[in-house]
């Protein structure tokens, strides 16, 4: 999933800290040469740099070292957490965590309060962040909000996300494709039709008998082009309909490929899912990449990234 | 032990800060150039006095490796002391020691130092998009296995404004906060700044209510208690004694220095309120053999006000957590009785990125040299300056007096 | 002047040698903090003995700006020195030197100087591409204003082999060119590597010959007699007397050394054949009041061939003009009468980018401390050794004692 | 033109340096504070560092300092100098400057020799380097050699470029565009036609009389894709054709836009041009840029970046 802010990229050394997370659990190392308490991750003590380091899991509970309370986002990508409560946190065993303290009101937050650990599950995968909250709340566990969640669906059950709601749009970018759209075949009469259409009438595509002896493929291909055009006949069940815009700009292509060819009477059909979501001062860019497949083929026939512009 | 005081601040240039949108755009390299002939003629000397170089490291425009050696060339000058300094705010004032160094161990009789921070002009068909790119993340590194990419950005802590915020409330925690104080850290260098005809802000002045009355950015820091960024560029030569025997201003001898780096990020100090500069105002008080009570002037680092404030307790001006009664108490512009960042400081003369801590150096040498015009002090011989880089991460002193 | 000779190295370590394609991938930081580790173990010392930082600036993996802060934070220490240095393959000798004179001015007691070169890994979805990428140009700059990049890089110009080419190529023409007495350097220096277990090409015996017989790279250098990039990376403690007597080897006490960088591209040097390590040598010789004739080894920068005959020239160790015929006259393996690069030489022994330098700091002290094994000298305590950076643009030399 | 090879980009600084060049001259700065020579150029004294500096011309002669063979090129692009005779000459005035040595036989480069300027054009567009070669040779220009001139044509004319003379294909990336081509007709019975065939009959396309009321255009127009597809009909006389490959595979396209809508009853046009021609391990890869218009109007309606790899 495409989040709106910056993610943590575990390496080999910090890895056991985030998959404790992900199994709501604080671990941190601890020397064994030494006893003392190591964060961030390293695979030395930073106390006596000894290499014999264990991971051991802690209560996560400590006291607030100090905060502050952010009235202007440090990256346009937080402002819907404003204001942000960022926090310094010492936890029981002295090491220090750079955090966010949540669901504690402004007037009740003071430095040294006594601080608990939340796992903050902030995509569907169940990436977690350590965030913490008062020793007076309930909950370790904040379980992840689908930003799609709670919005309208239109008749046809699609979920209605206005262009201005910034981390539903990214939310779309899942790298989920769609389920396949119905199935057309690609017959010779229709590549025929094509190559008079758009007057490319090359042998490879319309000349059967030619095509058995020469062509590597034994048969006649559909032009590329023309199953990328098709595109408009498979009916691809987009989960989502951006809503709330002025215009909507098809912008072309960013990438058009054709990995496969499709040979004169195939079935195709075709699958999408949001590539990309972006946001400038033109508006709000969705990339679509748009497969296309010959049934049975797990190589497709088409790529095409489409480009659409809303603002 | 630590320098004899042979060593002296003999020249010095700075480009009047602007605002990027409308500096000129000069290739760092020429900036070098242009600065060194500023300064040399500041000083009275020549190109072939100099015989060594301390340049930043970082963020030098025409190369990211090899900086001295592209830089010397280009000046045309051989050095026995080829330098760079990787200190952000705290370059400058750890340049002028090394040169003291350089000089007193007799490697040098002039060493140039010199920042470039002027953007440098984009290639015909270069994309400006990329530097938007790479200011996103407010300097922190974004690289694979860095720290604060892995820990810090994916919650919002990123940049300088949040980390001196909390460094602020902790103070606020332990000692108590008095806004107002605070504020007045910015109007009395305000005062100042209207002194000197290159401040950014001459011509503007303010009061304690329109510091409280500006936008909050992060509690308890206002925005007129933050560094502006802008366009500029410094350069200062350092010179041994004979040297500066025959230059052309009274020399500001540096006798006395520390140097002091703790941690990048202050969440992992052993006590945030505790800065570094503590370590390293007593280094340099210790080998001037002087105390903070001799100096005729402070020209104190500040990108926030909150620096200011905890760099004159740690320095040892004024006890722990007495500085916001002190300042309350004193004067602090050039016709008080503590005389603090008589140009403006950082906070009204502009920030022209790590160059930005020169203009503390460099008044320090006005003031000394009885440059200083319209500011100018009364006998001012002893000054106090420092530097700060990071989030107080890497702190520098220096004593100059004098000669 | 100079040093009084109260440092000195007191422990080290050295990654082995190994081709970039089968070496461990390891994080900058981690290298820092392994390579702290074995150093300080091997001088019998602890974390908290440290208290100054010298690193390589440019090319650090996880940041291109606050590099020192941000290591320092990693390995967990406070430091009253935290320097970076940009001279290519003269930063291990630079960064030696300024640890001594950090902790003779009595900001130190001990300094950790580290160069991490084995390769980060790649983020997940990192392209490798843009390495090679970057690498095109040979470490050339590119950047708009780069005179390399409008001057150098249009002929074809770029890169070091060239440059080193045509250095030998006019020392050819001005005082004669001994092919064989060229390659008798690479050759004595592979046997002395078959005698260090890490060394990259222990196992693989060299005739002159060979050499001779092996591709021609640019006139006149072949390419046996231009080093091969390794991935590796080192680490040297430097401490003061007190320190050292503590430690658990015999210390090699700096008593000299001298840094000379004269430009970046050799075609702008007053004289090509005359290379900064002359200026270098000898103040360091002057520094420790020592002659060439005192040293009972040499570790000279061996990038290439025709970087050991000047420095052997120019540091004062035979006439300028009469280095191939002292080549030729004296066995320079360990063996012999002239011990040279006694580890194999980095042409032997394998460069890790600016690491390769501290190959010879590190078989310096070896020797010093009686830790080369089987290439033991019999009273070895008095070595130079030189660093040479970019086209022998910028050089530095040591003195390096038994106390 | 994309030269295989790095070019220099003159700064403000250096500007009068390479203008002189393609005039054929050398002119360097002189200081008019300490009468010191300067290269390579600067806005200051290399000696003084007065910023009081005039350009003159001099003579380009000087002697060779010191120069080298490559034996290996010290970029692949440098292959067809093979070997380069890397050079530094000491102008007549004492600066000296990093050229190549061109047209001396080995064995008669000496350092030491005299030598004087060549001015090299290496573009169609007069850039040119300073090169040296031996005072005994002639001339003090080298005309710019068109890579493609000598190579032989087709029976169409077309100049014919071996996949393997990388120069030429550079050469090929020329930013000109091709002649106009021919023009058709895109009238609403092929607008239907598309329709039909691709699946695509949204009204904007279909309905001449919604349109006239409902659409911006007041008409119907032509599909973004039909314009594309209907490139086959337009004959471009590529000025080249591409020999010496085993396999030319349409990769499909880098980037396809829409930027201005083809109204029915439209004539439309097309060129293309070279924009990109790069090599790798996959082959050579040549991009072209084709544009199609609607006739009168200066913004194309079809900007397709058409990727086709040789290997």
């Amino acid at each position: 999933m495409a989040t709106l802010k910056p993610m943590p990229q575990a390496t080999k050394i910090s890895a056991p800290f985030w998959q404790a997370l992900k199994e709501n659990q604080v671990k941190i190392q601890q020397c064994n040469s030494c006893d003392g308490w190591v964060f961030f991750p390293r695979n030395h003590c930073s106390h006596c740099l000894s290499h014999d380091l264990d991971w051991k899991e802690v209560s996560g509970e400590g006291t607030l070292y100090s905060y502050t309370l952010t009235r202007i986002p440090t990256m346009p990508e937080f402002a819907d957490e404003m204001p942000q409560a960022l926090a310094v946190v010492e936890l029981a065993q002295g090491v220090r965590v750079n955090t966010t303290l949540i669901d504690v009101a402004e007037e009740d937050i003071k430095v040294g309060m006594p601080v608990k650990a939340v796992f903050d599950k902030v995509s569907k995968d169940g990436e977690t962040l350590l965030r913490f909250t008062s020793v007076s709340n309930d909950g370790g566990v904040r379980e992840f909000k689908d930003p799609l969640e709670g919005l309208e669906r239109n008749d046809k059950g699609q979920v209605q996300v206005p262009v201005s709601n910034l981390a539903a749009l990214y939310a779309l970018a899942d790298n989920e494709f769609t389920p396949w759209s119905n199935s057309i075949v690609v017959d010779q009469a229709l590549i025929n039709a094509f190559a008079e259409l758009s007057g490319d009438d090359y042998w490879i595509h319309t000349d059967p008998e030619r095509a058995k002896t020469d062509s590597p493929f034994k048969t006649t291909i559909a032009h590329g082009s023309l199953v990328q055009v098709l595109q408009s006949k498979l009916t691809i069940a987009l989960p989502f309909e951006i809503t709330g815009f002025q215009t909507m700009v098809n912008y072309g292509s960013n990438r058009l490929r054709f990995p496969a060819p499709v040979p004169a009477g195939s079935v195709i059909k075709g699958r999408s899912k949001v590539q990309d979501v972006s946001v400038s001062h033109k508006g709000v860019q969705v990339t679509l990449e748009m497969h296309i497949h010959v049934e049975g083929n797990d190589r497709p026939s088409v790529i095409n990234d489409l480009v659409i512009l809303y603002r | 032990m630590g320098l004899a005081g042979n060593a002296a601040i003999v020249g010095a240039a700075q480009y009047k800060p602007e605002k990027y949108q409308t500096a000129p755009q000069m290739f760092h390299l020429e900036q070098v150039a242009d600065l060194a002939h500023q300064a040399l003629q500041d000083a009275g000397l020549h190109k072939d006095d100099l015989d060594g170089l301390v340049i930043n490291g970082p963020q030098f425009h025409e190369a990211s490796v090899f900086v001295p050696a592209m830089a010397a060339e280009y000046l045309g000058i051989e050095v026995n002391f080829a330098e760079v300094v990787d200190l952000g705010g705290c370059t400058a004032v750890a340049q002028i020691w090394r040169a003291a160094a350089a000089i007193e161990m007799g490697l040098c009789q002039a060493v140039l130092c010199v920042i470039p921070a002027r953007m440098a002009p984009l290639a015909p068909n270069e994309d400006p998009a990329w530097m938007a790119q790479a200011m996103r993340y407010g300097g922190h590194s974004t690289a694979y296995g860095a720290p604060e990419a892995e820990f810090d950005l994916p919650y919002g802590h990123m940049g300088q404004n949040t980390g001196y915020a909390m460094i602020a409330q902790r103070y606020a925690a332990q000692y108590g906060y008095d806004k107002s104080a605070m504020a007045k850290i910015a109007v009395d260098q305000r005062f100042n700044a209207q002194y000197h005809k290159d401040a950014i802000f001459r011509g503007k002045e303010l009061s304690i209510e329109d510091v409280l009355g500006s936008k909050l950015v992060a509690d308890p820091l206002h925005v007129l208690e933050i560094v502006m960024p802008v366009a500029g560029g410094a350069a200062v030569i350092v010179a041994s004694k004979e040297v500066a025997a025959r230059a052309k201003k009274r020399p500001a001898f540096v006798t006395g220095f520390g140097e002091r780096l703790s941690f990048k990020s202050p969440s992992y100090a052993n006590d945030m309120t505790v800065t570094p500069v503590a370590e390293a105002a007593k280094r340099a008080f210790g080998m001037a053999g002087l105390s903070p009570k001799d100096m005729h002037a402070a020209q104190i680092y500040d990108c926030y006000t909150i620096t200011v404030l905890l760099s004159l307790e740690d320095a040892g001006f004024v006890p722990k957590g007495e500085g916001q009664r002190f300042i309350k108490e004193h004067n602090l512009t050039w016709k008080g009785d503590f005389p603090l960042n008589t140009h403006g400081g950082q906070l009204s003369f502009g920030q022209a990125a790590s160059a930005g801590g020169f203009s503390q150096v460099i008044e320090a040498f006005d003031q000394i040299s009885n440059s200083a015009q319209g500011r100018q002090l009364k006998g001012c011989d002893n000054v106090f300056v420092s530097g700060t880089g990071g989030v107080m991460s890497e702190q520098g002193a220096l004593i100059l007096q004098g000669g």
